[in-house]
């Protein structure tokens, strides 16, 4: 069985048109708007590396992995445990960034065997035994006390910005990522693996190396995410560090924008983020009601996201037919 | 160009997200509370202790700001028990809702967040259901809690059990691996050693265990005098069943914090009695205080009136460190954020609660806590001696 | 000449059974080499072996001198080993023009995406389907899609090329133009191993024929005598009908002849 | 310690409902290849009606088996039909994803309604003791229902055309659909099935641990690692799966505590995942 999502027809170079202007409007909102804006926008920005990571293995290459937990978990904690040891905060943040995708290199070899349903129960169980190693390893990760880290310092607004623009470059990296991986030789096999595992098999491409590639890349900036974050909230503790609700959050951010499709998985976070904060603050008793009617919604009305399954297509199309019957 | 639109729609809806123009003599609070999630149920007991006092301080006017009255605002909003959203919450409510304090959500972990949020902007932060002290041991300046340090609690207990019960040797500890019942559990194991028990069993359990079988009897073959268990509701109600059922039985059982809450015992039933435990208060002890409220019975009147259920610690905490909030910002004279925080760490009021005294790491001043037992269906403080109405009863 | 191919007593068991038992054979460069035999010979499954779709369970398969009896089939289309497959496997949400492109690029040894697609072009027209290029691979019809598996392999630029049934489902015309496309890629010096059902086929192309029955080699050499082998025959038609049949060739001979294997252990 | 005959009990008391907590998610995920996200969620639901009926009408919570199970198969049929059936061949992540949209729903519904306090009902049966060995009665009788349950749906599944439709389409649904199976109304009538077995471990749990939507998460995290020890779709296997995870979890949580004992089982679901995906039963338990 193969789970494919993909459409035929990508409209992938219209990505870079509107996520030019985002990512700049984005990258103001610290500038011009309070420090609310500026920590929805980080949100954004996090979510969006996320999704776009989720996407390498879930969009291109067609592995429902809901691991994503996982590899911010082990970022966050890899982060803070050397950020604690002395680690300068960035530099924690790039060899948290390694930790993570060493991590998915081994378990990648060892999981990407199984496939479909196998895999994504599989890559959840990933997320469940982290917390619980966490849980158990109390001289190491605090276990359920958590690990404190030092408040960055600087006032909130300087804080604000620091962690704002580092996501926004994780994002930006993770974009450029993306970008690059659409046109590469290995997003080219990935792809043909998302299609039909045993022909791209056939026509020469390297399955398992390629899938276990795609892994790494998928989990390497989660990692970095992840230890931002904690350097952000300066406190972690195991059931938070290894969200099962985050790890199925993200996916549902890409299928929103459009698993497979480039840059989707931006809108999609963007989309995400904005309805659950208005959600949050409209509906106290109902919200998480409100965002599973939102989830069933998007299954069945809008399947391929909002970049996929051509609903610009469609849109232009109707556009094009309504300038013609005006013409 | 057409295609510039998602990115001013997406400007746009945030900047739709702000709230309209604020008013000027409000004092606004916000209230990040568990509404769903696994700490629901502890975020509803918030919600309702923080009702009793809005209601009677507006129906009194207000808060008295140099004279002038200042109604109060709660923003309530639900974190849905997920610490990420917490932070984001709070965070939201001082840049956005432009709250002038902050309540901190249930428990150690995430008060811990929220603390960090608060530091940052330099808003007082009104901690009452957090007692870990590595939550106060963080250097944090705007941070008050009204509960009081645990350390004393697991110090006293030791020392009066294995008095109360003579020939009470070996104490078997089982806890949550969570801040809150961990530390309470480390603490444990400490005292016990230091008031010369042996400790024959010491486990912790994850977050998600769905059965205590295992563990209750490997704790039954050690044979113990004391059986002390920490943990939330949920798993302290199963563990007691369990144990009756699987007749693992001490002298002493000890469950923390077991019957301090009301749905323990209602969900227990006759099996909750004899489990002793310690609470941060209790409604026996009536203070005569200066107040909303008066006294603690007018308090557990009021409580008990509009939700129909007995008040326990989490909902006094909570209304106590709100009243902590109203007298300083009454001393103070102002709503200035780091001028109440200053007034906040010279307080010294009592309360329906009890007495409040921040310490120098924010928490409430320790003073001898509540020990209690569920005796024939009642919560009996055995201790301190004001409050004591039994003595410790061996459980049969 | 030394041979391109030498598979050397390669067996493979499912679960005790033997679908591929000790055959040998080899390839000459330039060649082109039916595989027949019943339904269920082994023939698919020799082919998985060659081109390390499956390990076989004893024996080696040699590729240009070197030992390649445990590689993968990514291994072995980049080293010249291309197949297509009896069920057609396109990747269906590409183009045509991808399709053939993935080959030219992971498996031709394409420099970037460009060169492949050019090289895929360049096979699309070979294969007559270059009107088609921008059509997804799904919407192709079976004789397209067979054209389409045979564009991909050659973009693989293989030196052997093993066609599992390409005419497979294909009507007489097509089938003609199918025969005239093979020879055209042995015309390029592609050295071919044809598996096929259709005598008229094998007998209009092949240099050579190698006979399989019950996983075993039971004949091989020249496509008149092999297929004048009573040993053949009653394989391919049962004893009840060998003595009777003449369509193949040749009359009847004793089914207890000994059958001819070069190799020496060609079946036991 | 392997003959200590407390820890086998408790492993297979503890295995007994586990194995009905994993049944009808294993079904449903065999059949229908759906990873029903809500499972732990109806569970609960479950759970709830039969405290309410007990604490408000006071219906002996073992006679709620026969009110609540055919009522959670009516739901599960009405939502297989009009909802599921719709994306079902869709890849597995658009499934998931539905049913986990689904249980954002129901989860928020229950906390609004029931609210998430911990309630348990106080029908104390007491414990028959054997030498030193003590087998609390709830979890006795909880176990012999959850055993006859499994044990009676495999017989419908063996005996009934319904069960053997189900099991036709599980096999091969192409051929299934060919031979006139209606494959919808076995969909629904599968996801209808899995509601049931959900409803009626709902009642068991009532009856043996606190009501409290906290552990709906727990309850799923359960089934899955149940289904891939005993493997996928199998009545048999989910009762193998779930009385192993019971054992193992007793052993080594008396051995290297309660930490360890929950770690474990999911760390032997990822390596039979990954060496074993057909669990240990493999093909062989069809039904």
């Amino acid at each position: 069985m193969k789970s494919s999502i993909s459409s035929v027809r990508r409209p992938r170079r219209q990505g870079l048109v509107w996520f030019v202007p985002l990512a700049i409007a984005l990258a103001l909102v610290p500038l011009f708007f309070n420090n609310y804006y500026a920590q929805q926008a980080t949100f954004v920005c996090m979510y969006a590396a996320l999704a776009l990571s989720w996407n390498v293995i879930g969009g291109f290459t067609g592995y429902p992995s809901f691991s994503t937990a996982a590899f911010v978990g082990l970022g966050a904690y890899a982060g803070a445990i050397l950020q604690n040891a002395g680690m300068p905060m960035m530099l924690a943040w790039v060899a948290a960034t390694a930790v993570t995708a060493l991590f998915a290199a081994v378990l990648g070899y060892a999981i990407l065997r199984m496939k479909g349903h196998y895999f994504a129960i599989g890559s959840i169980a990933i997320v469940e035994s982290m917390r619980l190693l966490a849980s158990s390893w109390s001289s190491l990760t605090g276990g359920g006390e958590g690990l404190n880290l030092p408040i960055f310092p600087g006032g909130p607004d300087h804080a604000g910005r620091v962690f704002f623009y580092a996501m926004f470059v994780v994002m930006i990296v993770a974009a450029m990522m993306s970008l690059w991986l659409d046109r590469s030789r290995l997003g080219f096999g990935l792809r043909c693996v998302q299609q039909n595992e045993d022909a791209a098999d056939m026509v020469g491409v390297n399955v398992n190396a390629s899938k276990i590639a795609a892994f790494v890349l998928s989990a390497l900036f989660c990692g970095t995410t992840g230890a931002i974050s904690a350097s952000w909230v300066s406190y972690i503790s195991p059931p938070d560090a290894f969200s099962i609700l985050m790890t199925l959050k993200v996916p549902v951010m890409a299928l929103l924008g459009g698993a497979g499709t480039v840059l989707g998985p931006v809108l999609g976070a963007l989309v995400f983020v904005l309805v659950e904060q208005t959600l949050m603050s409209r509906f106290l008793d109902y919200s998480q009601a409100m965002l599973g009617v939102i989830i069933v919604f998007l299954i069945f009305f809008l399947p391929g996201g909002l970049l996929g399954a051509g609903l610009f297509e469609r849109l232009s199309g109707r556009l094009a037919r309504l300038r013609r019957a005006s013409a | 160009m057409r295609l510039l639109k998602p990115a001013l729609i997406a400007v746009a809806a945030l900047a739709a997200l702000s709230r309209p123009a604020l008013a000027d003599d409000v004092i606004r609070i916000g209230a990040p509370l568990a509404l769903t999630g696994g700490l629901a149920d502890e975020g509803k007991k918030q919600q309702m202790a923080y009702s009793l006092w809005l209601k009677r301080v507006n129906a009194a006017g207000g808060i008295d700001v140099a004279g002038k009255k200042m109604k109060v605002e709660m923003i309530e909003i639900d974190y849905q028990t997920d610490e990420k959203r917490a932070q984001q919450i709070a965070e939201r409510m001082i840049t956005q809702d432009k709250v002038d304090f902050l309540t901190a959500p249930f428990g150690s972990g995430h008060t811990k967040v929220v603390a960090g949020v608060a530091e940052r902007y330099g808003v007082p932060l009104m901690a009452a259901v957090a007692s870990s002290e590595s939550v106060f041991n963080q250097g944090y300046k705007f941070l008050f809690g009204t509960l009081a340090p645990n350390g004393g609690i697991t110090e006293n207990m030791a020392i009066m059990f294995s008095k109360a019960i003579p020939g009470t040797k070996k104490i078997a500890i089982l806890g949550r691996e969570d801040v809150f019942p961990k530390s309470m559990a480390v603490e444990m194991k400490a005292s016990a050693e230091r008031a010369g028990l042996q400790v024959v069993y010491n486990e912790t359990y994850p977050v998600g265990t769905l059965d205590h079988a295992t563990a209750l009897s490997k704790m039954k073959s050690t044979q113990p005098d004391w059986i002390y268990i920490t943990g939330y509701s949920q798993d302290l109600i199963l563990a007691r069943k369990q144990m009756v059922d699987l007749k693992v039985t001490a002298p002493i059982v000890t469950m923390l914090t077991g019957p301090s809450y009301q749905e323990y015992i209602n969900a227990l039933g006759p099996m909750a009695n004899g489990v002793s435990s310690a609470s941060w208060w209790h409604q026996s002890a009536n203070f005569k205080s200066n107040d909303v409220f008066g006294s603690t019975d007018v308090f557990v009147k009021d409580f008990v009136g509009t939700f129909k259920a007995d008040p326990d610690y989490v909902g006094a905490s909570s209304a106590a460190a709100l009243i902590a909030l109203q007298k300083a910002i009454e001393k103070a004279g102002t709503t200035d954020k780091a001028k109440v925080r200053d007034a906040l760490a010279s307080l010294e009021i009592v309360t329906f609660y009890g007495p409040i005294k921040f310490g120098a790491n924010g928490m409430n001043q320790g003073r001898d806590l509540p020990i209690i037992q569920v005796q024939n269906g009642k919560v009996v403080p055995l201790y301190p001696d004001p409050i004591k109405q039994g003595t410790l009863q061996a459980v049969r | 000449m030394s041979p391109l191919l030498r598979v050397e007593g390669v067996s493979r068991y499912f679960g005790g059974v033997a679908a591929v038992n000790k055959v040998s054979f080899e390839l000459a460069p330039g060649e082109i080499v039916g595989l027949i035999g019943p339904n269920g010979a082994g023939k698919t499954t020799l082919v998985n072996l060659v081109t390390g779709v499956l390990r076989p369970s004893a024996g080696r398969v040699w590729f240009e001198g070197a030992d390649v009896t445990a590689q993968r089939p990514w291994q072995a289309s980049r080293r010249g080993l291309a197949r297509t497959f009896q069920i057609v496997q396109p990747f269906p949400q590409m183009t045509v023009l991808e399709n053939v492109a993935a080959g030219a690029l992971f498996g031709g040894g394409a420099a970037s995406r460009p060169e492949a697609e050019d090289v895929a072009m360049e096979f699309l027209e070979f294969v007559g389907l270059a009107p088609l290029a921008e059509r997804s691979a799904m919407s192709l019809t079976l004789p397209s899609r067979k054209r389409l598996e045979l564009a991909k392999s050659l973009a693989m630029r293989p030196k052997v090329l093993l066609l599992d049934e390409v005419n497979a489902g294909l009507n007489s015309a097509e089938i003609g133009a199918a025969i005239e496309l093979i020879r055209q890629i042995a015309a390029r010096g592609v050295t071919i191993m044809l598996i096929e059902h259709l005598m008229k086929v094998v007998f209009s192309l092949c240099d050579r024929l190698l006979v399989l029955h019950h996983g075993e080699l039971i004949a091989q050499g020249d496509p008149r005598a092999v297929a004048s082998d009573p040993a053949v025959v009653k394989a391919y038609l049962g004893s009840k009908y060998a003595a009777q049949e003449q369509q193949v060739g040749a009359g009847p001979v004793d089914a207890a002849d000994p059958v001819d294997t070069p190799s020496g252990g060609g079946h036991d | 310690m392997f003959l200590d005959p407390q820890i086998l009990a408790n492993g297979l008391m503890l295995g007994a409902l586990y194995a009905c907590i994993a049944v009808g998610f294993s079904l449903v995920w065999g059949v229908l290849n759906v990873i029903n996200m809500m499972h732990g969620s109806l569970i609960i639901l479950s759970g709830y009606l039969t405290f309410f009926a007990w604490l408000h009408l006071k219906v002996n919570p073992f006679l709620m088996l026969l009110v609540v199970s055919p009522l959670l198969f009516a739901f599960g049929y009405a939502l297989q039909y009009g909802l599921i059936n719709r994306v079902v061949s869709r890849p597995v992540l658009t499934t998931l994803t539905l049913t986990f949209g689904l249980d954002m729903i129901l989860y928020n519904l229950m906390n609004v309604v029931f609210e998430a306090t911990p309630r348990r009902i106080t029908l104390d049966l007491g414990s028959l003791s054997m030498g030193d060995v003590v087998l609390p009665n709830d979890r006795l009788f909880a176990m012999f229902l959850a055993l006859g349950l499994t044990l009676l749906l495999f017989w419908v599944m063996r005996t009934s055309r319904a069960g053997r439709a189900i099991v036709a389409v599980r096999m091969d649904r192409d051929a299934a659909a060919l031979m006139g199976i209606p494959i919808r109304q076995v969909y629904a009538m599968t996801f209808a099935i899995g509601a049931l077995m959900a409803g009626a471990c709902g009642v068991l749990l009532a009856i043996t641990f606190p009501v409290t939507t906290n552990i709906s998460g727990l309850l799923l995290g359960k089934a899955f690692v149940v289904c891939v020890i005993g493997g996928l779709g199998s009545v048999p296997g989910a009762l193998v799966g779930g009385l192993a995870l019971g054992l193992i979890e007793s052993y080594t949580g008396t051995w290297w505590g309660p930490q360890t004992a929950v770690l474990l089982g999911f760390v032997l679901m990822i390596v039979l995942l990954m060496t074993r995906p057909t669990g240990l039963l493999g093909k062989a338990g069809y039904e």
